[in-house]
């Protein structure tokens, strides 16, 4: 029993192990590693279906306590059962067809390792126990497949793969954040149903199950989060394509089962716990989601040109079915639900097979053509017939075309929506989404018709004619396969529908009437017939009308498309806000730091020049007053000066003056000397007559140079007091002059302060020294002040 | 025996005697100069070791000279602070001169070298009296001394710079000196007393009598002090003088002498003054402002220095301010931390000076900006000037952030956390201009002008390496220098 | 307190009054000159005013030197300021002395004692 | 041997020390003795790391006074379960880098100065992490800081000198606020011990709350907070890439480690949950964390968009800081342990391709995973962990760092996790997209000429030991990391005894 349980270890073990010996090998040799990539695909295969007899009683458990701290669970029920068989067939039947298909591929080692790893982690998905496990899978898918889908590495399939990559992370990212939610509230992971607890703890379920649904509506492909799924498959190598549309887009619908259908349900259905009714128009919404994706898929795919893209958007078409019964079950809940439960599970078993095989056939036509864009690849129907009758096969299943696997699941789908807008209480708005339900499969057909159409008939271009139109025989043995597949499912559509789908609802609370009713349908009956006829009749006059207006060939304005109005615009804003706006604020801080730094140096020289140009202003104001003060001195001085110095004139003048008062004096006491002379000369007349006469002249001689010292003195006199009067001249002049200069200079004196203002501080040595001791001084006045007032008056 | 018993004196009285033999020995035997100039210090040293251990050992202790008790003699009282200055003192003194036997050479001309012994000693002499003297008068004359010493070590290098600012230094000393005696003056006036332990007796009862005239006393002493200790808005004589001057000089001055009017002024205020007056006017008050104005804007002005001296000597405008700081908190851990900045920043500002002058003996040059990759070519002062720059900025196990350390627990102790933001400002400002010095000396493109170096002496290495491991010691074994300080503290604050 | 009482206090306290201008008096000396020598000048005044201030202190009205002879009772000054004063006056001298040492060696590098004329020639900061 | 034991502390301290100096003396004479050393000495003190283990692992603290600085101010260490993690780890990541800067720094100039600043900064690192009290944790902190500017400025380029000027600077102002924030602490407190019985502070009070948004600053500049981020992106890209895997992959850590020992031994969760003062730290975290990841993805440099990448997982464990639960604790004890793996990779793995290509930019990365593909599949090992992809450990944290703000009840920093990995996977994988799928720059030889062009193995190994972590570290049920974080968390939450 032990090794039982551990069967879905192994499960995932083997391939992942194998994966890596796989890789070693090709280094060895080729054809040895395409042998041992089947093997390991086949001896998973082999271990998963071997877990059969043990999910028909019960479950089969194992868990790995504490690993990553919170411990591996993996817990498989039949309804994981039923998707691990799904995924490991379709890789079994992918990996066969890779051989062929990859062989002209680059990178066949890393392309073989990862769509092993792939394997490993997808399987993980289903038979993960709780939500934690999942999600680690979940996540190593995404990452493990992003390699598959970029394998060509040209520039459109790296976009591609940008575009598939970040939005599985977001989606990653936005499925823990629900987990986390889920975990604190619940305390528990498992994956079993859970309402009342949820409620319990407070939880809104239209809080957690968006988050739930957007992480695991990326991976399925729900509009309008389908935008990667076009690129990437346009992009990625046909084996991809397959078993991306066989399995990893149902690991998305499966983790929505489990999500909606199963945690978000009540463990006792008997008793609905208060607030429930938000799960119906939760499955309310997802219906109408499921209805946008499957409209919007088909419509997309009807004006697409490339087959591939066509496949694609069918894919995302075919996914809205599964969402919308997936909505259904949820919808009608415990009663009626079942029938919902039923439609998906039949339609996603149905649609990994068709798909995979429409996959298979259009890569196999692109290993022929290189090429699958219909407006150039024509009539290969001529050329491989097989491929054609494969394709039409698929076609007929697809289409809901009874004898197809499609028509038995699309028949219990329009039951759902049937019952959903009979039983659910919402008879309008579900009316109209059946509606557009019918029109859906009615364009499915149309674009079905279209692909095959172009591909298949018409006439083919010349330069394809000398191709080689052989198809290895690996190819079409598994396409024979599927081609069986799709046929055995049409004509005993009750077989699957009991042994696998009915059995899978097991785990869920699903009214068991429910189940009981749907397997004694009998799919055969006019009741399901009718839709497809209308279906057909509507497609019929559909293709008309749109080849008629060409409107196949009608290119969807860029707006349209919801990449380009929603999440391209979704995606600039975020990387605007969050980088530009990030970068910005990070370097504008970056820059306050800067700048703050410089003001603060700037502030320590603005504060040192401050305090030099206000020493400097003291010192100028103070030289300036001294300077004026000395230059008034002077001129004082001057004036002084000139007073003195005039003074000294008019004394002179006075002296001269004087000077010729006593010459006069001297004259006229001279000339009383003369006259007593000549009374003496009288009396002495006789006696000395001749010495008189002689003595006369002697007299008239002094006389006469009397006259001429007094006429001397006299021009001495005007002399002088002419050179006073010139250096008194002089001297006002020198003191014009000076006061000239003394103004002069304060005005200079005036500009160089303002000079001086903004001017360095060094060599300030001696000459504040006035300053300073001022300084000195001022402080003590100010603290004998300060002393003196706190003490005195405080 | 006798001489034991004289130290107090002799620390003194050796360095004052050798300064004057000085002069002929210069004549007489020059290459005697160095090692009797070493051994006058080491003595003073030796004995301010001696008197630590004693003062921790058996307690303060007085010393008169003459034996003239105390009411007309002159009394040397060694108390914890004394001793511990004295310490701070000759140690740091011993290991500039030593520095600068080499140093000088290259600085000073020959014929002079001689007398600078002579002013270095007595400077030494005048700053050991100033800080164990216990008599205000003898303390002013000390003061005159140094003042006149520490001028004439700036300006024996005959260049312009050094003259000028000596004459600045001198004049504004002068100014100081002549306000402490005035402040002399006064108080004896009041009390009759010149003695600091007389004084402080009779002061509270002048205090009732006579407030004015304490007051005005109060006023002067600061004044007087603070232009001598450069307190911020006095400090203008400082850069000048302390970046012109010869290395040595420079050290010495910014690493002793401006220490020294702080501790005067520590003893005065704590010792003298009465503890009233202090509670009554906001002297302790406008001392805290100063001193946070000190710090902020002598950090600011430094900042724009491009002259390495120039800076230094405005750090240590900022530097001052934190020993202030210290004192103007008045609890126990802030005058512990301030006091303890004194030998903490004479450490590290002496050993910043002597780097910077081994880069202008090595390079000849001043500029910071041409100082670039001098780590590579001159490693031991690069290396020195690096923790010195980490001291400053406070790095731990630096002997900086200890003191830092004691003023910021001091700033919360008497819940002023706004003095301790004023620190921490100061030490990010102090990151500001040391580091990139550091950086550039280190990393970088280096500059041609200090490619090849002079090599230095091992005269000149070996005190800054000692001074550097200091620097470090003291920042990891704090211990053996807090006792003393502690101490100090406590019996100023009279605890 | 009126004028009277000032004029009175004054007069009690005349020594200290006019110790203080004087020194106010050298004070504005030292600051205001530009000539190096008036600013020793004014140091010594300033100087000056404050050991008669000191001198003062010890003075007591009537007292005489104190110079004891025996047998005499008299009232004498107090004689320690003065001796202190003594002290203070060598300082002052020694401190002139070397202020006077530096205006040579500045009036040598500079050929004047005029401190705006040693800035002009300096050329740093021209006024 | 209590004694021995009790001494091991102080050993790991002391060996790298006494190391340098011997490297120091070594290395002026051989070179290959200077790296043997080095290594030795980094696997020694991992070794010694390791002794620990059975102590501390049964309970016990190690308490190891070494002497006494100031009065109750000593230098001492103290070992418990949470020291003991981050030690073991760094020595770890100390050991492997040693090894791999053998053949990265030998064609650097400078080794003879590298070799001693790496040892030292990892004896300094030890200091911090088994530093007895915060004024040890301060002293080793600053030395560190310091020390690694060395580290920073190697290449003495332009950039590197001034991104090491803001290193420096944004150093001392975060030096200066952890002074600020210590002295406070040592006044209300009375001392600084971690191994106080009772929370330091135990009263809001103002002087508390600056005590607070200091350590915030001081220990948030190191570990990248924003707004004083602004130093990482400079500086982390200049250094040489070995230092750029330690200053990314631990020294951002100790700025964590600092504000854990700050909330839980100084102020007690219980003082923290009535306060509430760690809302801004949780702001602030969220900012980080936003801000981080956004502005990485448009860097175009390859190591600078690693360093804002650093910033922005430093959000994540700051904001685990702050969320004061178990799980969130032990998510973000548990988050330093994998960004410390995760980051080291990456800046490793950028240091090969640097080496062997000399390509900085990540446009020129194209094919570089055909040239390397050991180091780039490493790298992507790595770069997927970041994103938060199961199983690597990187989502292991998110994983319990989410659960715990589920705890809290805060759904709204979860979203914030979860943008941030978005943002994460914006910028990693075109990098690794590029460099396997990509074309080469230029010419159109993209299949053939590309040759396996590897770093040497010396490098390689360390690089595949960090990646191969990453991947056990997230997958192995309980492996030593993992158990630390749990036994660290509850050991915080219960006081820390």
């Amino acid at each position: 029993m032990i090794f039982t349980s551990f069967l879905p270890v192994l499960a995932i073990l083997v391939p992942w192990l194998g994966a890596l010996v796989v890789f070693l090998a090709g280094y060895l040799s080729e054809k040895l590693r395409n042998l041992l990539a089947v093997l390991v695909a086949l001896a998973t295969c082999g271990i998963v279906l071997s877990l059969y007899p043990y999910v028909q009683t019960g479950t089969v458990v194992y868990r790995f306590a504490d690993l990553m701290s919170f411990g591996l669970y993996f817990r498989v029920d039949f309804l994981s059962f039923v998707f691990a068989a799904l995924f490991s067939l379709s890789w079994l039947f992918a990996t066969i067809y890779a051989t062929v298909y990859m062989k002209k591929e680059h990178a066949q080692n890393r392309f073989y390792l990862f769509l092993l790893l792939t394997f490993a982690h997808c399987l993980g998905v289903v038979l993960a126990g709780d939500l934690f496990s999942l999600f680690l899978f979940f996540e190593l898918m995404t990452f493990s497949s992003y390699v598959l889908v970029i394998h060509r590495q040209t520039p459109g399939a790296i976009r591609a793969g940008n575009i598939t990559i970040y939005m599985g992370v977001a989606g990653g990212l936005a499925l823990l954040m629900g987990i986390f939610i889920l975990f604190a509230g619940v305390g528990t992971l498992d994956l079993v149903p859970m309402l009342e607890r949820i409620l319990a703890a407070g939880i809104n379920p239209l809080l957690v199950i968006p988050l739930f649904m957007v992480g695991f509506g990326i991976k399925m492909g729900m509009a309008p989060l389908h935008i990667w799924m076009p690129r990437a498959y346009e992009e990625g190598p046909s084996p991809i394509n397959a078993i991306s549309s066989a399995a990893m887009l149902k690991a998305g619908a499966y983790g929505m089962i489990r999500i909606i259908g199963m945690v978000f349900t009540p463990a006792n259905p008997a008793v609905v716990p208060a607030g429930a009714e938000v799960i119906k128009y939760i499955g309310l919404a997802v219906i109408w989601l499921g209805i946008l994706t499957m409209v919007m898929g088909a419509a997309l795919a009807i004006l697409q040109h490339n087959a591939k893209r066509i496949l694609a958007y069918s894919s995302v078409s075919q996914m809205g079915y599964i969402l919308m019964c997936i909505g259904v079950a949820a919808f009608l809940g415990f009663e009626k639900g079942a029938v919902g439960f039923s439609g998906a599970m039949y339609h996603i078993i149905n649609h990994s097979v068709f798909k995979a095989a429409l996959f298979m056939v259009v890569g196999a036509v692109y290993l022929i053509t290189l090429d699958v864009d219909l407006s150039r690849v024509r009539g290969m129907m001529k050329k491989v017939p097989f491929l054609a009758f494969v394709f039409l096969i698929s076609y007929v299943a697809i289409a809901g075309v009874p004898g197809g696997s499609g028509y038995a699941s699309k028949a219990i789908m329009h039951r759902a929506i049937v019952y959903a807008y009979k039983y659910g209480g919402e008879f309008t708005s579900l009316w109209v989404a059946e509606k557009f339900y019918v029109l859906a499969s009615a364009m499915t057909v149309v674009y079905f018709a279209k692909l095959f159409i172009g591909l298949f008939l018409g006439n083919m271009r010349k330069e394809h004619l000398h191709l080689n139109f052989q198809v290895s025989p690996l190819i079409k043995g598994v396409l024979l396969l599927y081609s069986a597949a799709i046929l055995a499912v049409g004509f005993f559509p009750n077989f699957v529908l009991n042994r696998i789908v009915i059995p899978a609802g097991a785990g869920f609370s699903f009214d068991a009437y429910g189940f009981k009713a749907l397997k004694e349908i009998n799919f055969f009956l006019w009741y399901d017939l009718q839709e497809p006829l209308l279906v057909f009749a509507l497609a019929a006059l559909m293709y008309l009308v749109l080849d008629h207006k060409r409107i196949f060939d009608w290119k969807a304005p860029e707006w349209l498309s919801v990449e380009h109005s929603f999440f391209l615009p979704l995606s600039r804003f975020f990387f605007k806000t969050c980088c530009n706006f990030g970068t910005a604020f990070d370097s504008a801080i970056n820059r306050t730091y800067l700048q703050s730094g410089k003001i603060a140096s700037e502030m320590c020289k603005y504060i040192t020049v401050f305090d030099s140009s206000v020493n400097k202003v003291y010192e100028s104001s103070g030289g300036a007053a001294r300077r004026l003060a000395e230059q008034a001195e002077k001129f004082d001085g001057v004036i002084n000066d000139a007073y003195e110095k005039s003074g000294g004139v008019a004394r002179m003048i006075a002296d001269g003056a004087e000077q010729f008062d006593g010459v006069i004096n001297d004259a006229y006491e001279k000339s009383g000397g003369v006259a007593r002379m000549i009374a003496d000369g009288a009396e002495q007349f006789d006696g000395v007559i001749n010495d008189a006469y002689e003595k006369s002249g002697g007299v008239a001689r002094k006389i006469a140079d009397g006259a001429e010292q007094l006429d001397g003195v006299i021009n001495d006199t005007y002399e002088k007091s002419g050179q006073m009067a010139r250096q008194l001249a002089d001297k006002t002049a020198e003191l014009d002059s000076s006061l000239d200069e003394a103004y002069e200079q304060s005005g200079e004196h005036s500009r160089s302060l303002w000079e001086r203002m903004r001017g360095s501080q060094s060599d300030w040595n001696i000459k504040n020294l006035n300053f300073d001791s001022l300084l000195i001084a001022l402080t003590l006045g100010l603290f004998l002040f300060l002393l003196f007032y706190y003490t005195r008056f405080n | 025996m006798n001489l034991s018993q004289h130290l107090p004196a002799l620390i003194v009285v050796v360095p004052l005697f050798f300064a004057f033999v000085m002069p002929l020995l210069a004549r007489w035997r020059k290459q005697w100069c160095v090692p009797v100039t070493l051994g006058a210090i080491i003595f003073s040293f030796v004995a301010a070791v001696k008197m630590a251990f004693q003062v921790m050992n058996t307690g303060p202790f007085s010393y008169y000279m003459g034996d003239w008790p105390p009411p007309w003699g002159i009394e040397l009282g060694i108390d914890y602070l004394a001793a511990f200055a004295a310490l701070t003192i000759t140690g740091v003194g011993l290991l500039i001169i030593w520095y600068g036997s080499k140093d000088l050479l290259h600085e000073l001309k020959a014929e002079v070298i001689g007398w600078y012994y002579t002013l270095y000693l007595l400077l030494i002499a005048s700053m050991v009296g100033i800080v164990i003297t216990n008599d205000i008068f003898n303390m002013f004359v000390f003061l005159e001394i140094c003042a006149i010493a520490a001028c004439g070590i700036i300006s024996i290098k005959e260049s312009r710079d050094c003259i000028e600012a000596a004459f600045k230094y001198l004049v504004l000393s002068v100014l100081g000196s002549g306000a402490f005696l005035l402040a002399v003056a006064m108080l004896y006036m009041v009390t009759g007393h010149l003695n600091f332990t007389f004084m402080a007796e009779a002061l509270p009862e002048a205090m009732a009598l006579y407030p004015n005239n304490l007051l005005v006393a109060l006023a002067l002493l600061i004044v007087g002090l603070g232009v001598k200790a450069a307190l911020f808005p006095l400090h203008v004589w400082l850069p000048d003088a302390h970046s012109s001057a010869p290395s040595p000089s420079s050290a010495v001055l910014s690493a002793l002498v401006i220490k020294v009017y702080a501790v005067a002024m520590i003893r005065l205020l704590y010792l003298v003054f009465p503890r009233e007056l202090l509670g009554m006017a906001p002297v302790m008050e406008i001392i805290l402002w100063m001193s946070s104005l000190a710090i902020i804007i002598g950090s600011m002005f430094a900042i724009v220095q491009d002259d390495i001296k120039k800076m230094l000597a405005y750090s240590s405008i900022a530097q001052i301010g934190y020993v202030f700081l210290g004192v103007g908190l008045m609890s126990e851990s802030a005058l512990v931390g301030g006091i303890l900045h004194i030998f903490n920043h004479a450490l590290m500002k002496s050993m910043l000076f002597l780097a910077a002058g081994a880069f202008i003996y090595g390079t000849g040059v001043r500029k910071l900006s041409e100082l670039k990759g001098i780590g590579h070519t001159m490693p031991i002062p690069a290396i020195a000037f690096c923790i010195g720059a980490f001291s400053m900025v406070g790095i731990p196990i630096t002997s900086g952030f200890i003191s830092k350390w004691y003023l910021a627990l001091g700033s919360l102790d008497v819940g002023r956390p706004f003095f301790m933001g004023v620190i921490l400002i100061s030490s990010l400002l102090n990151g500001f201009y040391y580091l990139p010095i550091v950086v550039n000396a280190f990393f970088g493109e280096p500059e041609k002008a200090v490619a090849k170096p002079k090599p230095l002496p091992k005269q000149m290495l070996v005190p800054l390496t000692i001074l550097s491991f200091g620097v470090i010691f003291f920042g990891v074994f704090p211990s053996l220098i807090l006792g003393i300080v502690y101490r100090a503290a406590q019996l100023l604050l009279g605890l | 307190m009126t004028i009277t009482e000032i004029v009175l206090r004054l007069h009690a306290n005349s020594y200290y009054f006019f110790a203080i201008i004087l020194f106010i008096i050298g004070f504005h000396t030292m600051l205001t000159h530009n000539n190096l020598i008036k600013k020793v000048i004014g140091m010594n005044i300033m100087d000056m005013a404050i050991f008669l201030f000191f001198v003062a202190i010890g003075y007591v009205r009537g007292g005489r030197s104190p110079i004891l002879e025996p047998g005499v009772n008299h009232t004498f000054i107090n004689p320690l300021p003065s001796a202190l004063i003594l002290t203070g006056i060598v300082v002052a001298v020694s401190v002139t002395a070397y202020a006077l040492s530096l205006i040579i060696k500045l009036y040598k590098h500079y050929g004047t004692i005029d401190a705006e004329e040693i800035m002009r020639i300096r050329g740093g900061g021209s006024l | 041997m209590p004694q021995l034991d009790s001494f091991l502390p102080v050993w790991i301290v002391m060996f790298p020390m006494v190391m340098t100096v011997v490297i120091f003396y070594v290395e002026q004479r051989s070179e290959k003795m200077r790296n043997a050393l080095a290594v030795a000495t980094s696997v020694v003190t991992f070794l010694s790391v390791l002794a620990l283990y059975p102590g501390v692992m049964a309970g016990k603290i190690i308490e190891f006074e070494l002497f006494q600085i100031l009065p109750n101010l000593a230098i001492s260490f103290r070992v418990d379960i949470l020291s003991f993690s981050l030690a073991l780890l760094s020595s770890f990541i100390w050991m492997l880098v040693a090894i791999y800067s053998i053949d990265y720094m030998c064609k650097e100039h400078g080794c003879n100065r590298y070799y001693p600043v790496l040892i030292i900064t990892l004896a300094s690192c030890m200091g911090i992490f088994m530093a007895g009290d915060l004024f040890t944790l301060f002293v080793f902190f600053e030395l560190m800081s310091l020390i690694s500017y060395v580290l920073v400025v190697h290449e003495e380029t332009i950039e590197a000198l001034r991104a090491g000027y803001k290193y420096l600077i944004m150093t001392i102002i975060g030096g200066l606020a952890l002074f600020f924030g210590i002295i406070i602490t040592f006044e209300l407190g009375g001392s600084v011990s971690l191994s106080n019985p009772v929370p330091l502070i135990s009263e809001p009070s103002n002087l508390a709350f600056f005590a607070f948004i200091s350590f915030l600053i001081g220990f948030g500049m190191k570990a990248g907070m924003f707004p004083l981020h602004v130093w990482l992106p400079d500086a982390h890209p200049v250094a040489p890439s070995p230092a750029s895997a330690l200053l990314s992959g631990i020294m951002l850590k100790t700025g964590a480690y600092g504000l854990l020992r700050v909330i839980f031994h100084v102020y007690g969760i219980e003082f923290m949950q009535e306060t509430g003062w760690t809302v801004i730290l949780a702001v602030v975290a969220v900012i980080t964390i936003l801000l981080g990841s956004a502005v990485a993805i448009t860097q175009e440099n390859l190591k600078r968009r690693l360093a804002y990448s650093s910033v922005g997982q430093m959000g994540y464990i700051l904001l685990g800081i702050s969320i004061l639960n178990e799980r969130a604790l032990m998510g973000n004890i548990f988050h330093i342990f994998s960004h410390a793996f995760m980051k080291s990779t990456l800046f490793l793995a950028a240091g090969a391709i640097i080496l062997k290509t000399g390509k900085k930019n990540i446009k020129d990365l194209g094919g570089i995973g055909r040239q390397m593909p050991f180091t780039m599949f490493a790298f992507t090992l790595a770069a997927l962990s970041m994103i938060g992809i199961p199983p690597f450990n990187g989502f292991l944290s998110k994983w319990t760092l989410s659960l715990g703000a589920m705890d809290a009840g805060v759904p709204f920093y979860v979203l914030i996790l979860l943008i941030s990995s978005l943002l994460n996977g914006l910028y990693y994988l075109p990098i690794i997209i590029s460099a396997f799928f990509g074309e080469e720059h230029g010419e159109g030889h993209q299949h053939q000429s590309i040759k396996i062009n590897e770093a040497p193995y010396k490098m390689l190994i360390p690089i595949a030991i960090l990646a191969i972590s990453c991947l056990l570290f997230g997958l192995l049920p309980s492996n030593l990391p993992f158990d630390l974080s749990r036994v660290a968390a509850e050991y915080l939450l219960r006081g820390g005894f």
